[in-house]
């Protein structure tokens, strides 16, 4: 058979196979449109890049394009080198890719090999060098930056004006007063308190504020010359409830009542941690339970548990999901902020007391925010328009990344 | 009748009764089937099942993906032995893979296909196979949408991807009409992402109930075409087999304990407000 | 007997022990929960051993010669002045710069993920084109504004340095109504969640459990 | 010193955490001092450690109330301890064997226990004591029910789903942007030195 009827054989197969068939007879074509741009809001170590595919070339595979592979120069290198393949057969028109790892102010060479599954390929020219840059604010976090500035300055000015002796109201905390109360019984049965600092880490604001009660309440245990239970879930969390502790007991004027292996280090693990808490409490009896800080499912193991031994169960904490179990099984329940207020509630101290007054003030400027907001809205919803649109934009939060 | 004296010691009742009242209840539902648990049937469990339902027979084998741990099993075993069931009566061969991290997955799917299949009288490697677990599921996703001998060359136990008659037409997501994945975990979101947009596969979910919320935007968008939610997704299926299992025992165990619950919490009420009248008065 | 019918078994023995403790407190509860707490103390230091202090502390610093991380080794050892109470004092350092960057992290990232995000989550439109959910359709604006002055009446029920009488008085107790109804609300929305967790361990105990002891005793 | 130097490394610390927040360019340090945190958080693993063999092994030694118990401890954990260093943490390794039979059934048991925890506690505590008690307890009711997509001919589920996404959310925002204040709040003064009973000292 002569080459040209051989050929002419050939494309009266591809044609009734379809077109991959016909496809493969080509020659491979390069990959369109490969683009390399900065990624924005980032620290200038990563390229933007996105190609098509080849021209006949179509999104589920079967066209004899066997894959598509990225290739980089770096400086310094000699040539290209491979850095991922991407599939013909996934569903897309258009790849795109982060190359991420690059150093800032770098220039870096980019080309696409498309490979048939015969292994002949085709490159596209060379992009670049382009070089990632760094960005010195991310541009979306406007809103952030003015809030973080805006509520520092409210609450430090309030507490300048607290050091000057502005007086400043500050309501009843139910649970916190209670504290005092539970405190005093526990020690008129001669039992000891038990002290819960949460069971998260310190990078839970919530434990830095259980701490700040505990040394309240420790002094307060040491005045009566009482015991103190303190067991903790963080090996951080740990060493500090010891200072605490042993500080309260100081300044109450009972250093020599302060007992080291009251306040104890028991296991990270929450269950068994939980395990081990409720043990005590049985074994231990204590007369009053605070339960302060952050809380997971086991709130309801250890607050179910000291409610079968009789004791006073004062809860605190900001975790919205077992806030209802610390309602419903404890005595009094200091509701999410309330437990940032009480260090300065119990300490009345007016530098602390300065803080809350400025919380207050945001608070407010936040009410007055929704009520524009949603009148705003709300006349564009009637004026179909939308006339107040930006309102809501210019309040927009947006997260990290582009 | 001394009302007093009932309910003040009704006001102290002992907590372990209150406890033993709980593990009944919770116990009971699973050996006589009672309450009758009666559920409606969702839109997402119903296209899940008609999905399933149209997969030809003896043809190219659903896809079940174990993702999740025993500490889910209660609520998506009964799911797993539902779509099990339901494909075997139908002659629809199953792969069965796990991408749960730890390989636990692979446990779950060792005790219950093998037990599933036997029922139907179904043959390993050829109406069933278990290719095992790997412990990074995107990548095992992605590699999957290329060439499934790449993610599994062998399977779990131990015979290779090309001895194994079920696979001879299969190369990767375009001979799978459709992947079940079973999660607890982000897992389940991921099926969408990847194999899901990028290779155009049929995702379907069966989910823990908490898990459920997340993934909904998802069934919106049309990237999971059906959705099996918790325990009561569970007996949804179960109802639409004509075959009550765990789902709707565990159903009337869930229906048993809120409503101990709820007549504790009305007695508990009717004591209280009998000896604070009687206080007043 | 194999031996994963003997760690079935210890398993079994762990949760009937765990168990035990709704009835009283007795010797298995505490064996089970003395047990649990050391596996899981030498489970976090093999974890923190591998995971951290190989990778980030040796081979940086001695495979890679990063200097650098010197300073939170040192930090680290610093935390062992404790046991020596003279210098015990010294391990603050090391405290302060933990709290201290984990706190001036969350002063931004609070007020954008929580107090930002939330604001911005509160402002919706009073008027509703079209019914969804339960409300008929004339109501539905009421829904919205309910949503709204609920908000609003929860916030100012945690306004601390304003006495809660009067108008005020009589929003925030709005305030506190809803946050109990809330409450309620989600308190019955777990039980079957938990309900769940308690059948998978009635079912491991009566299958696999069961499974293993038969295997066990033949 | 013993007071000034910590102050002055938490404000350093924080401000910097802070600052970098808005910083795209400050990454890779941000990212150090992330690696700096988890170190020094490995380290004071040893201070656990050396507690609970403070504690479990001083009974042990002077044969203490309970002493059994606490040499279960030491045991468990010098278990732990050699299996994981000297066997590996793979698949069917002796670690992986005693996590999976000792600690996650105990896991599991413990979250279970909740079931009936959560029964003894609203039977003990759902009393109509006062309005928002009753509402309270209302409202687990209408979603226990609900959930169960009971009584539907009453609106039950419906108005289940009213509370769950009226009342519920409601709340849930407020609490959230309290907290969110109060967290900063608290921050702040730790950052600045002003709250610092962390330190074992309350005053200034």
């Amino acid at each position: 058979m002569t080459c040209p009827a051989a050929l002419g054989v050939l494309l009266a197969a591809g044609l009734l196979l379809g077109r991959p068939a016909l496809a493969q007879t080509g020659p491979p074509l390069p990959a369109r449109d490969l683009r390399v741009e900065d990624k924005p809001l980032d620290a200038g170590r990563a390229l933007k890049i996105s190609f098509r595919r080849a021209e006949g070339d179509i999104a589920g595979g079967a066209s004899g394009v066997a894959r598509y592979e990225l290739r980089r120069m770096s400086p310094g290198d000699t040539g290209f080198v491979a850095l991922r393949s991407f599939s013909p057969l996934e569903h897309t028109e258009a790849f795109g890719t982060d190359d991420v790892g690059l150093s800032p102010s770098r220039g870096y060479l980019y080309s696409v090999r498309t490979y048939q599954a015969t292994g002949d390929y085709a490159d596209t020219e060379p992009v670049g060098p382009v070089s990632p840059r760094r960005q010195w604010f991310y541009t979306n976090k406007v809103n952030t930056l003015v809030a973080v500035i805006l509520f520092c300055g409210l609450v430090i000015a309030f507490i300048q004006a607290a050091r000057r002796g502005r007086s400043l109201f500050i309501r009843r905390i139910a649970g916190l007063d209670a504290i005092d109360e539970a405190v005093g019984r526990c020690t008129e049965m001669g039992r000891p308190t038990l002290y819960i600092p949460g069971i998260s880490t310190i990078s839970d604001v919530a434990t830095i504020a259980s701490l700040n009660i505990l040394g309240q309440v420790a002094k307060k245990i040491a005045s009566y010359q009482a015991r103190i239970l303190v067991p903790n879930r963080d090996p951080i969390v740990y060493p500090v409830t010891q200072d605490v502790v042993k500080q309260g007991f100081l300044e109450a004027g009972y250093p020599d009542q302060y007992r080291e292996e009251d306040v104890y280090y028991v296991t990270n693990d929450q269950f068994a941690y939980a395990a081990a808490v409720a043990g005590t409490m049985v074994r231990e009896k204590p007369g009053a339970n605070l339960l302060l800080g952050m809380f997971y499912a086991e709130s309801l193991v250890l607050a179910e548990t000291g409610a079968s031994v009789g004791a006073i169960q004062i809860a605190g904490t900001d975790a919205i999901s077992q806030l209802p179990f610390f309602v419903t099984a404890c005595d009094y329940t200091i509701i999410g902020e309330e437990l940032y207020a009480a260090s300065s509630y119990i300490s009345r101290e007016p530098t602390l007391l300065g803080s809350l007054k400025g919380q207050d003030i945001y608070k407010l400027i936040c009410i007055i925010l929704i009520v524009l907001g949603v009148l705003a809205m709300t006349i564009g919803a009637i004026a179909q328009g939308e006339p107040f649109r930006w309102v809501n934009e210019m309040l927009r939060v947006r997260g990290t990344g582009g | 009748m001394d009302f007093d004296r009932l309910f003040q010691s009704m006001l102290r009742l002992d907590r372990r009764i209150v406890y033993s009242l709980i593990f009944i209840a919770v116990t009971f539902p699973f050996y006589i089937a009672w309450p009758p648990f009666n559920v409606e049937v969702s839109k997402e469990v119903r296209s899940t099942y008609d999905i399933i339902e149209a997969i030809p027979p003896n043809g190219q084998p659903l896809l079940i993906s174990i993702d999740y741990d025993p500490a889910s099993a209660a609520e998506l075993s009964p799911m797993l032995v539902a779509a099990l069931r339901h494909a075997f009566s139908r002659d629809i061969r199953v792969l069965v893979i796990s991408l749960q991290t730890t390989g636990q997955g692979a446990g779950i799917a060792t005790q219950i296909v093998p037990a599933v299949a036997a029922e139907y009288g179904k043959k390993q490697n050829v109406d069933w196979a278990f290719l095992g677990f790997q412990p990074n599921p995107i990548v095992a996703m992605m590699a999957m949408g290329e060439d499934m001998r790449r993610a599994f060359p062998r399977d779990y136990f131990d015979t290779r991807y090309e001895e194994i008659p079920l696979l001879a037409g299969v190369q990767n997501y375009s001979q799978i009409p459709a992947v079940l994945t079973l999660a607890s975990t982000a897992v389940g979101e991921s099926w969408a992402i990847y194999p899901g947009s990028r290779y155009g596969l049929t995702v379907l979910a069966g989910l823990t109930a908490v898990y459920v919320a997340d993934i909904q935007p998802f069934y919106q968008s049309g990237q999971i075409r059906g959705i099996i939610g918790g325990l009561k997704g569970a007996a949804e299926y179960e109802k639409l087999l004509e075959r009550p299992g765990d789902g709707t025992a565990g159903m009337r165990s869930q229906k048993v304990v809120h409503y101990t619950m709820i007549i504790f919490i009305v007695l508990g009420n009717i004591a209280y407000l009998w000896t604070r009248r009687r206080r007043i008065a | 007997m194999s031996s994963e019918v003997l760690w079935t078994l210890l398993a079994g023995f762990m949760t009937l022990a765990i168990f035990s403790f709704l009835y009283r407190d007795n010797p298995l509860y505490k064996i089970a929960e003395h047990l649990s707490v050391g596996v899981s103390i030498g489970f976090l230091v093999v974890t923190y051993y591998n995971n951290v202090f190989k990778p980030k502390v040796w081979e940086t610093i001695f495979t890679h010669g990063q200097i650098d991380y010197l300073i939170p080794l040192a930090l680290g050892l610093l935390l062992f002045t404790r046991f020596f109470p003279k210098v015990g004092w010294l391990s603050r350092w090391s405290l302060a710069f933990y709290i201290g960057g984990f706190s001036g992290l969350s002063i931004p990232s609070t007020l954008e993920g929580r107090v930002l995000q939330q604001t911005e989550g509160s402002i919706r439109s009073l008027y509703a084109e079209q019914a969804v959910g339960f409300w008929p359709t004339v109501l539905q604006s009421w829904d919205a504004i309910f949503l709204v002055v609920g908000t609003l009446a929860c916030l100012v029920f945690f306004l601390f340095s304003v006495e809660h009488k009067g108008p005020v008085g009589k929003l925030a107790y709005f305030g506190r109504l809803c946050i109990m109804a809330g409450f309620g609300a989600s308190f019955g929305y777990t039980v079957m969640a938990r309900v769940s967790l308690l059948i998978g361990r009635i079912q491991f105990m009566t299958r696999e459990f069961w499974e293993a002891l038969r295997a066990a005793v033949s | 010193m013993k007071l000034q130097i910590p102050l002055l490394i938490c404000a350093i610390a924080g401000i910097f955490m802070a600052v970098q927040y808005f910083i795209p360019a400050a990454l890779p340090l941000y990212e150090r001092v992330n690696d700096y945190l988890q170190i020094v958080f490995a380290f004071s693993i040893v201070l656990g450690v050396a507690s609970v063999v403070h504690r479990h092994g001083g009974r042990l030694v002077r044969r203490k109330k309970d002493w059994v118990y606490s040499s279960l401890i030491i045991f468990g954990m010098l278990l732990m301890l050699l299996a994981g260093f000297i066997g590996g943490r793979g698949p069917g390794t002796l670690f992986q064997h005693l996590f999976n039979a000792v600690l996650l059934p105990v896991q599991a048991t413990m979250f279970a226990l909740l079931a009936f925890y959560m029964a003894s506690a609203a039977f003990r505590s759902f009393r109509t004591r006062s309005l928002d008690a009753t509402l309270l307890l209302v409202a687990a009711v209408f979603v226990m029910v609900g959930r169960l997509d009971d009584f539907k001919s009453l609106y039950i589920p419906d108005i289940a789903r009213w509370i769950l996404d009226g009342p519920n959310l409601v709340s849930k925002r407020a609490i959230l942007l309290g907290v969110g204040l109060g967290m900063a709040s608290t921050a702040l003064k730790v950052v600045l030195g002003i709250e610092r009973s962390y330190l074992g000292s309350g005053k200034e």
